[in-house]
């Protein structure tokens, strides 16, 4: 990992909030009133993917730990919705923090467990999460609550619900979520918490011994990155109409969202909502090529070679860019904020 | 982006497709067991006819004028890439037949796709895209979740929704909804899957020989399940043992326990509430445990699994709502279909043979052609048209008036006799009668 | 009252008894040194008292605090600070940062910008204010063995547990280096200081621990210990300079 | 013996004769994994892709599966030892390279499907006849059946992993792979020329992907989407039998298998998957408990960690 000052030159984190916030109230308000459908549509998934890269990132890019379970809270989000909607009155607000809640319960349990044994880190981590997409997969298809096989539909128990009332209202959640996603980023960018995640990243037994609670650090972050990737659960169960295991459980998610947070690496906080973008673009053009699996490979393809060519992804190649031979300068004077 | 058209967009996959094969200078055949049982009896020489009926159909006159697009998404990768490529396969086909045709009052007709990946959140995105693009009609996709992720954005714009294969029929799609897989539509939605189970019984039963005692082992899949739990309720009820049931994993590789479980219980029936290759893989089991099963019923197996099986399969019932050797097939243009079929199968890598998937894809297509035939190309106008009519299709005639506009149910009992398959019931369909003998 | 009191510290690898019943202890404002041959253990057991690595069996006890089971960042709290024989800076931070760092998780829970100005403090005092900003991967190894103390420094630490940090270095940083140890002690900080060359060990500490295969060998003065035969065999071929 | 001990001991011994296919398929991951430092996925859509050339030999060439190999296995070699070019090339970290080698698992499966369709595809119709039949066993066990298949699986999982097991231990190389895992620059002081041996190790690991996918074709209907099956159970055994040791593996795949079988026997088959992970679970559950176990109770520290070279120093 390229090294950053420890004081980022950066706008004050205030005026950073408040443009993350107008950022988001905009494009709640201009998307649906001047878009198509189909660009509400193609915006609603562009957030969807944007918030999960971000709070993908907020862990297991932050701390080092790549963790490929970011599909399982997703899919446990959307499931939790569903179980919600279906079986309560309670409404959709109600749902949603259900899905935040079960996901970021699922994180915990699991980082409790794992993060105990300093052998499970890096890919040993990494296959541990994966382990996890097979026995949620196996739970949720067996238990009829919550699916059992037959899968659940959704749109029925929406109608009459505002969020139901069509993909503007649901890229409206979408975008708030997004946005949260984007403040917890942000937050773990340039506080004590985002100083300890890094420090994690770089050399956990160091930062252990600098007085870091790294078991503690990593077990809530765990948990909410899960949470956030529920909670952007809860409006795709409304988007699909229609949720089944097979589908909800795809290994697909945690590869994409992996591949976005390299593409834009992870260097800046922003950086994996840049590698989203860029990637549901590409998805996008392809699916205009006409030959579906050689998109397939030329997405696969695209992941090998930004690794090989942008290790630190576009943010990296920004940083590299805007300070062509770092020195000493950069930083001591910023004693900022 | 403006979509490549169709022709270009088939070049270039097949170019894509002789590179890659070229490099490994190991190009596949369609499949190393294409010729054998099972395949179309296509007649050469069979003439083109309109696809529908009230059509005309002016061989040679080349459609001319604004195309008629067709907009659909399909999974052309992804898990569910292995039938989806039979819907893209008949799409093409259709498309080319009405062209060839001299279009439909002289336009041609086009399809214009996009990949999903088996995803249903790219599916309805796809449809909206579709829909931004002002295409003239919507084809639906291949997959219960994927129809109805499908069929939010579809309906909410008014389009007409003919679907080939909606797996899960209880789901209200609403008016607009036209399904060629046709489940029983006349009772309440609880009961839809329970006139295809007494089919199937009545096949049984007419063999003189009804089993006395099932064994049901079933994949975790919404229409598997559906389908098992009518046929068991409906067995139990006319006092058939229950020897045992059990369900798995769907994508399920290693049935050997399954498998002796069966073997223990020695059932009349084995009914297989599987998808895809499970037939292969359980008899694969069977087959490393000696045992032989005295009857299969497999609910919704790949033709190309099933044909795999060499004639160790003689005597498997399975559903299918169309086969070639029936009085379905007996029609001219069930004959052309079914010539056109083999050839792109031929060129698609696709497994030649017509049933359920192909026949209900072709069916769409009918409902939607015949919907233009008669109404123009007008949603609003086809909808209306279809939800008062019935339209003749390669799996019969289909009505729109039950519940999620379903009709009558359309699920058929074919049955592997000497490596061909027979369509055994019902008898007015049918091409031959059940050997029953558990 | 002692500082810091192991007793009969065990610490197994498998069937390797790389520390066997080690008793050490450190008073306040006391420089403790510790020595021994290759493979004696002193690491292991700066490791174990730094809660790093976690004992098979024994007793640490530090302000008469048993800290036998506290983790290895509470212990950083507590009041004990260690650095590594071969330095392992923070890389996606700059010099500053590393500090800084310290200074944020140490004894007491400072803000941002407090722990920004303790480091400054730190900085000057190891004589790296000129790099604050520096990429560690541009320092030298004697700027890297004095970031490894200032980051230690920075925890504003009772008990700090150096290990080589004078290793590898020329003449005129290492005498640089034992400036800055000895300045330790005039803070009124206690030192475990580990070094191979038993030379600038006797020049600073007040007493010295021997340890040869994970066991006490000797202990006492630095003039009683290089005075000593049993010493003298232990380090004959280990390539001692005594 | 009776009828249910009959099925049990069946339903053990295919899950042990599945086990020893999965232990081939294995054998390579967990020694790239423990010995290189790459958990290398791709390596089981390889596995895949030989299996693929295997039918595509024997159905439109007529070979015999056998022979398959003198095609495969030079082709698996060149593509191990290219990949593991790549990855000392791009200096990669674990994770990286698991990420990378999560890419290529991607291509790996669009090339699949863009060569030989999604369908599924059998050479069991153009097997020898010797390869079809199944076989029960001599007299007291003469209930019991085996195919030549499993049985083909068996004895390639035990001549692999009994060839890597002994040239890991007994030879020069071997101990030289083994030295290089702990500390490599103390074993490149002692002469060990690690890059070579890198991508030898490497490639022979992708060489045991060509056998694997010689008994995966003869045993089973293949189609681009069995490496997702597959990965769950090869993962998790390498896992448990210990990183690098291709007997621990096969170990642990044959006792999952048969652990799983024996559930799909006497109870509800839709959850047999999750035995799998339930034993992963299980002993990860383990951990937070032996970390306490190892903090409170005993000052007895568990001997699984490899003593770390340095810290004894």
């Amino acid at each position: 990992m390229r090294p950053r000052a420890w004081i980022e030159p950066d706008a004050p984190l205030l005026r950073r909030v408040a443009g993350i916030v107008v950022v988001a109230a905009l494009a709640a308000v201009l998307v649906p009133v001047l878009g198509s459908n189909y660009i509400v549509t193609f915006s609603f998934q562009f957030v969807v993917w944007v918030a999960l890269a971000l709070s993908w990132n907020v862990f297991s890019g932050n701390a080092g730990y790549p963790s490929f379970g970011h599909g399982v809270f997703f899919g446990v989000g959307i499931y939790a919705t569903a179980a919600v909607l279906e079986h309560t009155d309670a409404g959709f607000l109600v749902a949603m923090l259900v899905a935040g809640l079960a996901a970021g319960g699922v994180a915990l349990v699991v980082g409790l467990g794992v993060f105990a044994s300093p052998r499970f880190k890096g890919d040993l981590f990494g296959l541990v999460t994966l382990a996890l997409a097979f026995v949620v997969t196996t739970v949720v298809s067996n238990v009829a609550f919550l699916d059992g096989g037959t899968g659940v539909f959704v749109r029925e128990h929406t109608r009459g619900l505002w969020v139901g009332g069509g993909i503007r209202h649901v890229f409206v959640v979408g975008v708030a979520l997004a946005a949260l996603a984007a403040l917890v980023a942000l937050a773990t960018s340039r506080t004590r918490w985002g100083t300890a995640l890094r420090s994690i990243r770089d050399e956990e037994a160091v930062a252990e011994s600098l007085g870091v609670p790294t078991y503690r650090y990593k077990v809530l972050t765990f948990a909410v990155s899960g949470a956030l990737g529920g909670l952007i659960g809860a409006p795709q169960a409304v988007y699909l109409g229609y949720v089944e295991v097979g589908a909800v459980f795809a290994l697909n998610v945690p590869l994409f969202v992996i591949m976005m947070t390299i593409l834009g690496g992870s260097a800046r906080w922003w950086g994996p909502a840049i590698g989203a973008a860029a990637v549901v673009v590409l998805r996008e053009v392809l699916l205009g090529i006409g030959s579906p699996e050689l998109s397939q490979i030329v997405i696969g393809v695209f992941l090998v070679v930004v690794i090989a060519v942008l290790p630190q992804g576009i943010s990296g190649a920004f940083d590299r860019l805007r300070q062509p031979g770092r020195s000493g300068v950069r930083g001591a004077s910023g004693v900022s904020r | 982006m403006t979509p490549i058209p169709t022709t270009r967009r088939a070049l270039l996959r097949h170019r894509a497709q002789l590179s890659a094969g070229a490099a490994l200078l190991l190009v596949t055949s369609a499949c190393g067991s294409s010729d054998s049982e099972g395949s179309t009896t296509a007649v050469p020489d069979a003439k083109i006819v309109a696809p529908v009926a009230g059509m005309t159909c002016n061989e040679g006159t080349k459609p001319t004028g604004d195309p008629i697009v067709v907009g659909g998404s399909l999974s052309l990768t992804g898990p569910l890439s292995e039938t989806a490529k039979v819907h893209e396969g008949v799409a093409e086909l259709v498309t080319k037949w009405v062209n060839d045709c001299g279009g439909i009052d002289g336009r041609p007709l086009k399809w214009d796709v996009l990949d999903d990946q088996s995803t249903p959140a790219q599916v309805a995105s796809n449809y909206e895209r579709l829909i931004g693009e002002h295409v003239d009609l919507v084809m639906g996709p291949y997959g219960g979740a994927n129809t109805l992720a499908a069929a939010g954005p579809v309906t909410q714009a008014g389009y007409a929704f003919p679907t080939h294969t909606n797996g899960a029929p209880q789901e209200l799609i609403g008016e607009n909804h036209f399904p060629a897989w046709q489940f029983d539509g006349t009772g309440d939605k609880e009961h839809m899957f329970d006139a295809g189970a007494t089919t199937l019984w009545d096949a049984l039963k007419s063999s003189g020989n009804p089993p006395k005692s099932v064994f049901y082992a079933t994949a975790k899949f919404p229409t598997t399940l559906s389908l098992a739990a009518a046929a068991k309720s409906r067995f139990e009820k006319e006092g058939v043992k229950t020897t045992g049931d059990v369900e798995y994993e769907f994508g399920t590789t290693d049935f050997s326990s399954i498998a002796l479980r069966i073997s223990q219980a020695d059932p009349d029936l084995v009914y297989l509430g599987g998808l895809g290759a499970d037939t292969t893989y359980l008899y694969d089991a069977f087959d490393s445990i000696g045992y032989t099963p005295r009857s299969v019923f497999a609910a919704l197996p790949s033709p190309a699994s099933l044909a795999g099986l060499d004639d160790e399969v003689n005597g498997l019932l399975t559903l299918s709502i169309f086969e070639t050797d029936s009085a379905l097939g007996d029609t001219d243009i069930a004959r052309y279909f079914g010539k056109q079929y083999d050839e792109v199968a031929k060129d698609d890598d696709l497994f030649p043979l017509i049933e359920t998937q192909a026949a209900a894809s072709f069916a769409a297509w009918q409902i939607l052609l015949t919907g233009v035939v008669n109404a123009g190309v007008d949603n609003k106008a086809i909808i209306a048209w279809l939800n008062s009519n019935s339209v003749d299709t390669i799996a019969g005639s289909l009505k729109f008036d039950g519940y999620n506009n379903y009709g009558g149910d359309i699920n058929r009992v074919t049955q592997i006799q000497d490596g061909k398959r027979v369509l055994v019931w019902p008898k007015d369909v049918a091409g031959g009668t059940i050997d029953y003998k558990p | 009252m002692s500082l810091l009191r192991c007793t009969a510290v065990t610490k197994r690898f498998g069937g390797l008894k790389a520390l066997d019943g080690v008793d050490l202890e450190v008073g306040a404002g006391e420089i403790v040194g510790l020595v021994g041959p290759n493979g004696s253990g002193k690491t292991t057991l700066l490791s174990t008292i730094a809660g790093s690595l976690p004992v098979s069996g024994g007793r640490i006890e530090f302000q008469g605090r048993d800290v036998t089971r506290l983790s290895s960042h509470r212990r950083a709290h507590a009041g004990i600070a260690r650095t590594f024989q071969i330095p392992r800076p923070l890389g996606s931070f700059d010099v500053l940062g590393n500090v800084a760092t310290a200074a944020m998780f140490g004894r007491d829970r400072v803000s941002r910008s407090e722990a920004i100005e303790r480091a400054h403090g730190v900085l000057k005092r190891i004589g790296l204010d000129g790099h604050a900003g520096s990429d560690v991967t541009t320092l030298t190894l004697h700027e890297h063995k004095f970031l490894e103390i200032g980051r230690a420094l920075a925890l504003d630490p009772r008990l700090i547990l150096l290990d080589e940090v004078l290793g590898g270095l020329n003449p005129a940083e290492a005498a640089a280096g034992m400036e800055l140890i000895a300045s330790l002690r005039d803070d009124g900080r206690s030192v475990i200081y580990i070094e191979h060359n038993v030379r600038a060990v006797t020049a600073l500490a007040d007493r010295m621990y021997v340890l040869d295969r994970g066991r006490n060998l000797f202990d006492g003065t630095p003039t009683e210990v290089v005075g000593d035969d049993r010493v003298v065999a232990a380090y004959l071929g280990g390539g001692a300079r005594a | 013996m009776d009828v249910s001990t009959t099925a049990l001991a069946q339903t053990l011994l295919n899950g042990a004769l599945l086990g020893c296919l999965y232990g081939c398929i294995a054998l390579g991951l967990t020694i790239k994994w423990g010995h290189l430092g790459i958990a290398d996925f791709f390596h089981i859509s390889v596995v895949l892709l030989a299996a693929y050339i295997t039918f595509t030999l024997v159905t439109e060439a007529g070979w015999h599966p056998f022979a398959t190999l003198l095609v495969t296995a030079p082709a698996c070699f060149v593509v191990g030892v290219a990949s593991q070019w790549l990855f000392t090339r791009l200096d990669a970290d674990d994770t990286t390279s698991l990420l990378l080698t999560f890419g290529l698992f991607i291509v790996a499966e669009g090339v699949a499907s863009q060569l030989w369709s999604a369908d599924l595809k059998s050479m069991r119709r153009d097997l020898p006849d010797g390869l079809r039949e199944a076989i029960h066993l001599p007299a007291p066990l003469d209930r019991l059946a085996v195919t030549p298949p499993d049985l083909l699986s068996l004895v390639l999982a035990v001549v692999m992993v009994g060839l890597a097991s002994w040239s890991l231990r007994f030879t020069r190389s071997g101990r030289a792979v083994q030295a290089m895992r702990q500390d490599q620059p103390i074993a490149e002081a002692f002469g060990v020329r690690a890059a070579p041996l890198a991508l030898a190790v490497s490639g022979l690991a992708a060489l045991s992907a060509s056998v694997a996918g010689m008994a995966v074709a003869v045993k089973m209907p293949l189609q681009p989407q069995l490496p997702l099956h597959w990965i769950g159970v090869v993962v998790v055994a390498c896992l448990l039998g210990g990183l690098g040791r291709p007997l621990g593996a096969l170990v642990a795949a044959v006792v999952l298998m048969m652990l799983q079988n024996a559930w799909s026997l006497w109870f509800a088959p839709q959850w047999a998957s999750a035995v799998t992970y339930g034993v992963l679970v299980l002993y990860l559950a383990a951990q937070p408990l032996s970390r306490v176990i190892r903090e409170r109770l005993t000052h007895e520290r568990p001997t699984r960690e490899r003593p770390a070279v340095r810290s004894l120093a």
